[in-house]
């Protein structure tokens, strides 16, 4: 139980309304976002999540979302932009129509909302790439499976890691190459560098799927226990990063926050007049085998 | 006796002559409204569930406005359909057409008339050479604009090096250029081409994609229904041989269709990129599918020969009132899904002309029995 | 005479009922509606094993609805089937075939992709004892039945690859492998030539002794005689009598079936008298052949055509008379084709038909279905498709004046159809054809050519269809006429050409020419010099 | 004489015989090679820029495993499109079973056959409905397919509520459970059914994906080319109404057959799952493309009635080795996409029947002037 335990209590009887509207439910990130959302929404018995939107990862439809929760006049409107500059103008529409928005983790191109939630990207990058420093003392090669080439967290997390690995010039990155954030994709595309370069010491998938399917490439040619494999994310599911790196499949993840805490605490702050951060950047947690278990149950919504 | 629906053998008779008039002008006017049956019920739900909510003119705008990108291409994949052909590339093409809009916008400062114009060329030069390949080369035509689909996407992401890119450009001065801000009013949300007020009504703005789609329909359903050229698209569809035989050049109608349709694709881009105020390389991804589905689901044939525009805006409306219908009454994601899929199929079911008449023939038996069974009941009459 | 008189009553059979036989079929009170149309009213009919019976009314009388439920092409119907003097149930064309009934469609109903041997034991595929296709005994098998109709097409062509004549063919060796009792051929020769008539006639003769019930539906009466033994009429889907071939004249019959008496002559007597001025003239035409054909096509074509003439084309089945209209007319790749067509002194060399089109040619092609019409559209669009230019003001097109035209169109021709607006798809046989002559007149043409134009028309039509060509000729426009009956050649044309085997073997004024002149020219084959080697 | 090919007017006899025999002969082959030549190319192409590295067993059966379970559903695809329908629903079915295998496996604990054999019949269930409603409700099956595709994406999302679902269950001891490890034999990488060691080539294994996918390839090869119920699939597709006439049961057939294509999705589920040991709620999307792709790649004609399993398989072969060949040879992200749009034309125009031959017509004299050129000068000879 890390929730904040002093549950708000107002005098008003009424229920606020809050509508979030996701980008993507289908990734495991945004899908773990949303229970946790969902879970920490509870806990304030005044606010009333509506059911949340998901755009599939479409701005086109996210806008239409975005505009059909403020015509329902919702009392908080959370949102996860898809990208940013598509979602400026229905964000500057809530903010005309005076609801207040809390925007998570992709920013967008106007201030005029009542606050950002948000990890950081280039810092997720930097710890994975120090983490290869670590790995690595000597050097060697190093691949890298990117998310979609223009999705902003991808080229957060590359500059990161790149920033950070250049520090050892024996470390190289020797290929890279755009899996989509997907774990068959990453597969897939391993077996074709195991096939094709002799020597791989490092994996690092910019999201643990992409990682883990690596892994999967790689130990399918028993070749897993000659490589170190680093992720992004580190979620508290079954199937997630933490697990993975408990079980020695990954050597080290990120938890990169969800943010969904916080934005449960703001919405209640907001609806009660209580002031919050404009901006709210949200630290990483390293994820290693010797802290993985502790952080699993810390962060396991399941029963 | 002649103009008489359904099955002759029941008897007639014991219905007043009066009676059957009206019935029959009540059925004449809902089998004209048949087609449209779908929407009907989908707006009516609208209004039923959230009254002004959902029948608001910025809610109707702002969702025909978050469509009709898609919609222009459904208008240009009609056109493919009806010669029975399928234009995979239709979303590749305006995602290509956006981020060219945007580049001309941010790195050549050209006006939005200009970008329109330039954009349509582009896109119809994609269009032009999908028309080329599936006629001269005669490849099916899935098979040439699905590789186009991947060539443009190819294209489009290697000239924006996978970045977005904004089409708000600010001056010095933080404001936006005069051609930014003018850009704006392709689609950018809440920034109408123009507003008036009306009497009664208030204040009305006019939304440039609602107008833009809605001025496309019309002149292509007028394109089909009243010119030789429209003539010969159901020609070549229904028959390509007879089509040749009779004068028609199969050859020219079928390039000058995929050319169209990569057109409209370019017209629509700008829109897209407006609206989004940034032309992301991955836009339009899998709008294809929203814009076969509109042309289908409003009747189009994808054998060919058959289909309207009408038909088609129709669908489109369908396609987006249900979301938003569904998206206003909170309905959770995964069911929207569900239900979107059953409803298309229930939609489609109920505007196929002779349902009515058809579903009449099994229910008229029944009528006939209950007011005959009440006739002879004295509180009746 | 008097038997006519039994017109109008439902008096069922006579012939049958005397003998007090249990008739094989019986088919009583059918009705069939479709949506606007009658197409049949409480028709009721008997036949006897053995019996040929021949079916007979105007386009649209409902010959082939009739037929069609007797088949289970239509589930829904009013009345009753009996076979054997019992009630049977047939509601789909597998109901049919249970019950040894096998039909030939007025309409060509093949699978093109698949073989002619897969389509002939499509539904009733042979199989080993593993439960596969037995590949082997169709094969024979089919080789078997185009020999017993001496077609020499091997088995396993695909059947996207005959002629017209050739389908034809395989849809009457597929009626006949399913050994019916009861088989219906609805215009099985509208497309065969005299040569393949004669064959399919023994072969119905042989039937017929061996058992089997034949209805046989024709608009070409002469062939009735000799072949059939009973006539039923049919008249706008009522029953209008059935009669012993012998007891009524062939102008009973017309009478019968148009519900008038009709004179009936081939309206052009006397050559054409306008001076002669050339209107065609097509020199040394010859088209090359395609990957995998084995002989030209055509071979140096020549003649002339002059404004007001008719000239027919006479030659057995393959002969290449359509393909010498469809070169004229630019069908094929210029690259294919080598000689000259002149239209009125000038060089044609026609490109496409969009081009033979606006030179004033005008071609009606022998497959409507496949080649004229669109069939899921409407009449008014079927009709006007070729010659919208003439109500098109810069670039709409004006409606009105294409109803006009459309509505002229209708009743110059006399389409049975409830509206212009109604799908070609549901048109009887013969109106269909009716829609294909309309379209082509409409394009105000100076040259017609018309291949097979009467296909399927019945008696009244085709003196109107005749009547019609004469005033045209009158007029000055030129006509070619392809034609597999050489009574119609005899009958319409100036001069007759006869092809064989794409040459021409054959020219003939009219009055100076015999059946039997035509039939030996059409079977000389010319000595042609081996082609590759003689072209440098 | 009579085989003889191309313009006649040329002078042939200038060739003497027994080189137009050689010709002749090579022709031939070369015609029968036809339908493969896309195929060969790529697999020529990836032999000589990466030699061995493409060339090898590993890399082979790696390339075609990826692709195996849309190779099944292009299978299922391939029969729904010989009847002229489409089915896109395919993926979303694909992503359903295996969200099932996965929840089969770690919450009922049940072994690997009897997972497979519970996705077929849930695949094949869903099939149903999708021949039920196209033949009997008479909608075109693209609307139909499209719909499905919605209501299974949205069922198996609501069923895993989001969440993938990892295969790999563990026991107290740390290994895995005898069914998870056994299920992984279904498709995880590296976890071949049997290895055996061949004289001269090494150790083989056997990979049950590439494995499954052939035999799934062979049988409706079979059911297709030598069975009564393949015979009339053809005949439904080329004229339904031809096939009704001669008593086919069209209805039967088209249920058949999409019943049979969401079967083959239920049988590629359990693939997928194992594949990346997890059930991801998105797994399988837009792989309906892919299965559409392979077949009109192979020959398969959107308008029913043609095509063939092999020519299946050679159009997934081609897709999958061109990703392969492209990622050994590091061709960029973007330009892959460009690339493999051009190849995919390429291959399709060159595998079409004929194209040599009519290449030849045009070839034939410049050869023939050449030869007769080279003969007057006096070096030849
Ligand atoms: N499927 C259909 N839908 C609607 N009307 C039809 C259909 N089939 C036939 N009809 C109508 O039924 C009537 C009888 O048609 P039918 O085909 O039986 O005539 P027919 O005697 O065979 O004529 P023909 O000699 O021209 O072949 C016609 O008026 C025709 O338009
Ligand atoms: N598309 C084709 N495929 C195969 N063979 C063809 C084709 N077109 C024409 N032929 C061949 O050309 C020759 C002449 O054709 P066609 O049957 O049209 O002559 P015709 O005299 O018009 O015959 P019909 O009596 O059928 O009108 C035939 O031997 C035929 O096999
Ligand atoms: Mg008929
Ligand atoms: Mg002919």
């Amino acid at each position: 139980g890390q929730g904040p335990s002093t549950t708000a209590t107002t005098t008003s009887k009424k229920v606020f309304v809050v509508g979030y509207s996701q980008s993507n439910n289908a990734e495991p990130y945004r899908a773990q976002l949303n229970l946790q959302l969902e879970y920490f929404m509870k806990k304030y018995p005044d606010l009333k999540l509506l059911p949340i939107t998901d755009a599939h990862q479409d701005s086109t439809t996210q806008v239409g979302h975005v505009q059909s929760f403020i015509a329902q006049h919702v009392d908080v409107l959370i949102v996860s932009p898809n990208e940013p500059a598509p979602l400026t103008a229905p964000i500057e529409q809530a903010c005309a129509a005076h609801i207040p928005v809390i925007i998570l983790d992709r920013s967008v191109n106007t201030d005029c909302y009542t606050s950002f939630i948000g990890g950081d990207n280039v810092l997720a990058g930097e710890k994975a790439g120090q983490e290869a420093l670590q790995l690595l003392p000597n050097g060697g090669n190093v691949v890298e499976l990117q998310g979609i080439l223009s999705d902003q967290p991808q080229i957060d997390r590359d500059k990161g890691f790149r920033a950070a690995i250049a520090a050892n010039p024996k470390i190289k990155i020797i290929a890279s190459r755009e899996a989509k954030w997907l774990k068959p994709n990453a597969t897939t595309i391993m077996q074709q560098w195991l096939s094709q370069y002799p020597k791989i010491d490092l994996v690092y998938g910019q999201n643990d799927p992409m990682a883990l399917g690596a892994y999967l490439a790689a130990s399918g040619v028993g070749k897993a226990s000659r490589m170190k494999f680093i992720g992004t994310d580190g979620l508290a599911i079954p199937d997630g990063g933490i697990r993975a790196v408990q079980q020695g499949q990954l050597a080290f993840t990120n938890i990169y926050p969800t943010c969904a805490q916080q934005a449960a605490e703001y919405a209640e702050n907001i609806v009660h007049h209580q002031s919050v951060q404009h901006r709210l950047t949200l630290g990483i947690t390293e994820v290693t085998p010797e802290n993985a278990p502790a952080l699993y149950k810390q962060y396991y919504l399941g029963s | 006796m002649k103009a008489d629906l359904g099955n002759p053998a029941v008897q007639e008779t014991s219905i007043p002559p009066s009676r059957r008039e009206r019935l029959k002008r009540i059925l004449a006017i809902l089998g004209s409204l048949q087609g449209y049956i779908g929407l009907i019920l989908i707006v009516g739900f609208g209004i039923l569930s959230k009254g002004s909510i959902f029948w608001d003119g910025v809610n109707l705008t702002n969702a025909i406005g978050d469509f009709s990108s898609r919609g222009i291409l459904a208008v240009g994949e009609t056109l493919v359909i009806l010669i029975a052909g399928i234009d995979l590339s239709v979303g590749s093409l305006l995602g290509f057409c956006s981020m060219t809009a945007a580049l001309l916008l941010t790195t050549r400062g050209l006006n939005p008339i200009e970008i329109i114009l330039i954009s349509m060329i582009v896109g119809a030069t994609f269009g032009f050479l999908n028309g080329f390949a599936t006629s001269w080369l005669r490849i099916q035509s899935f098979i040439v604009t699905l590789a186009m689909l991947s060539i443009a996407r190819g294209l489009d992401r290697q000239l924006s090096n996978n970045v977005s890119v904004g089409t708000q450009t600010v001056m010095a001065n933080g404001q936006l250029t005069p051609n930014s801000s003018a850009f704006q009013l392709l689609g950018t949300p809440g920034h109408n081409l123009f507003t008036f007020t009306l009497p009664f009504v208030g204040q009305v703005g006019i939304y440039y994609p609602v107008l833009a789609f809605l001025v496309v329909c019309i002149i292509f359903q007028f394109i089909l229904s009243r010119t030789r050229f429209g003539r010969h698209i159901y020609a070549v569809g229904g028959n390509p041989t007879a089509a040749r035989l009779s004068g028609v050049n199969v050859t020219l109608i079928t390039i000058a269709v995929f050319t169209l349709s990569g057109m409209l694709a370019g017209f629509a881009g700008p829109i897209d990129a407006a609206y989004s105020a940034s032309a992301d390389p991955l836009a339009g991804q899998s709008f294809e599918l929203d814009a076969i589905a509109a042309a289908v689901i409003g009747g189009a044939s994808l054998v060919g020969g058959k289909g309207t525009i009408i038909g088609t805006l129709v669908g489109a409306l369908i396609l987006t009132l249900l979301d938003n219908v569904m998206g206003l009454n909170a309905v959770s994601d995964n069911w929207q899904l569900v239900i979107k899929g059953l409803i298309v199929i229930v939609a489609v079911v109920l505007q196929r002309p002779g349902v009515f008449t058809s579903v009449l023939v099994y229910i008229r038996p029944i009528v006939t029995r209950i007011r005959s069974e009440r006739r002879e009941s004295p509180e009746s009459e | 005479m008097n038997t006519i008189a039994g017109a109008g009553n439902n008096e069922v059979l006579p012939v049958s009922r005397e003998d007090g036989k249990i008739p094989l079929l019986e088919m009583v009170k059918i009705t069939k509606r479709f949506p606007g149309v009658q197409a049949l009213n409480e028709v009721s009919l008997s036949i006897q094993a053995g019996e040929v019976r021949a079916l007979l009314g105007e386009n649209g009388a409902g010959k082939s609805t009739l037929m069609n439920i007797l088949d289970g092409v239509f589930s829904e119907y009013g009345g009753e089937i009996l076979i054997d003097g019992r009630t049977v149930s047939i509601h789909t064309p597998r109901d049919a075939q249970k019950l040894g009934i096998a039909m030939i469609h007025q309409e060509l109903n093949l699978v093109p992709e698949l073989s002619i041997a897969d389509n002939i034991f499509l539904g009733r595929e042979l199989r080993t004892n593993w439960g596969t296709l037995d590949r082997k005994r169709m094969r024979q098998e089919t080789a078997a039945l185009l020999a017993e109709l001496d077609i020499v097409i091997p088995p396993d062509r695909p059947v996207r690859l005959l002629r017209l004549a050739e389908q034809q063919l395989i849809e009457v060796a597929k009626a006949l492998s399913l050994k019916a009792r009861i088989l219906i051929m609805d215009e099985p020769t509208s497309a065969l030539a005299d040569a393949e008539v004669a064959r399919l006639f023994r072969i119905i003769h042989r039937l017929s002794a061996s058992g089997v019930a034949i209805f046989y539906i024709s608009h070409r009466l002469e062939e009735l005689l000799g072949l059939a033994h009973t006539v039923t009429v049919l008249r706008d889907g009522e029953l209008i009598g059935t009669h012993q071939l012998t007891s009524v004249t062939r102008s009973d019959l017309i009478r019968m079936m148009v519900g008038r008496p009709l004179h009936e002559v081939f309206p052009k007597t006397e050559e054409t008298s306008l001076p002669e001025q050339e209107l065609l003239r097509v020199e040394h035409l010859s088209l090359n052949r395609r990957e995998g054909e084995s002989h030209r096509p055509l071979y140096d074509i020549s003649f002339r055509l002059c404004a007001g003439e008719i000239i027919g084309l006479a030659g057995l089945m393959g002969a290449g008379r359509t393909e010498v209209l469809e070169t004229i007319f630019g069908v094929y790749p210029r690259h294919r084709v080598s000689g000259n067509v002149y239209l009125k002194g000038k060089l044609l060399n026609a490109r496409s038909p969009r081009q033979a089109i606006r030179h004033g040619l005008a071609f009606a092609t022998e497959d409507r279905k496949s080649q004229s019409l669109i069939t899921r559209l409407s009449v008014a669009f079927n009709i006007t498709l070729a010659a919208l230019k003439l109500f098109t003001s810069t670039t709409f097109i004006n409606r009105k004046k294409e109803d006009v035209a459309v509505i002229e169109s209708i009743h110059r021709l006399r389409i049975k159809t409830s509206q212009a607006s109604t799908v070609v798809d549901t048109l009887s046989g013969g109106n269909q054809q009716k829609v294909v002559l309309a379209k082509c007149l409409l394009t105000q043409p100076q040259v017609i050519l018309l291949d097979e134009p009467t296909r399927g028309i019945d008696v009244g039509a085709k003196a109107e269809i005749y009547e019609l060509m004469s005033r045209l000729a009158r007029s000055g426009i030129g006509i070619i006429l392809v034609s597999s009956e050489l009574l119609e050649l005899l009958g319409m044309c100036d001069r007759i050409l006869v092809l064989c085997e794409g040459s021409l073997t054959g020219e003939f004024r009219r009055g100076e020419v015999t059946q039997e002149m035509i039939l030996e020219a059409a079977t000389t084959q010319q000595v042609r010099v081996n082609a590759s080697k003689h072209s440098i």
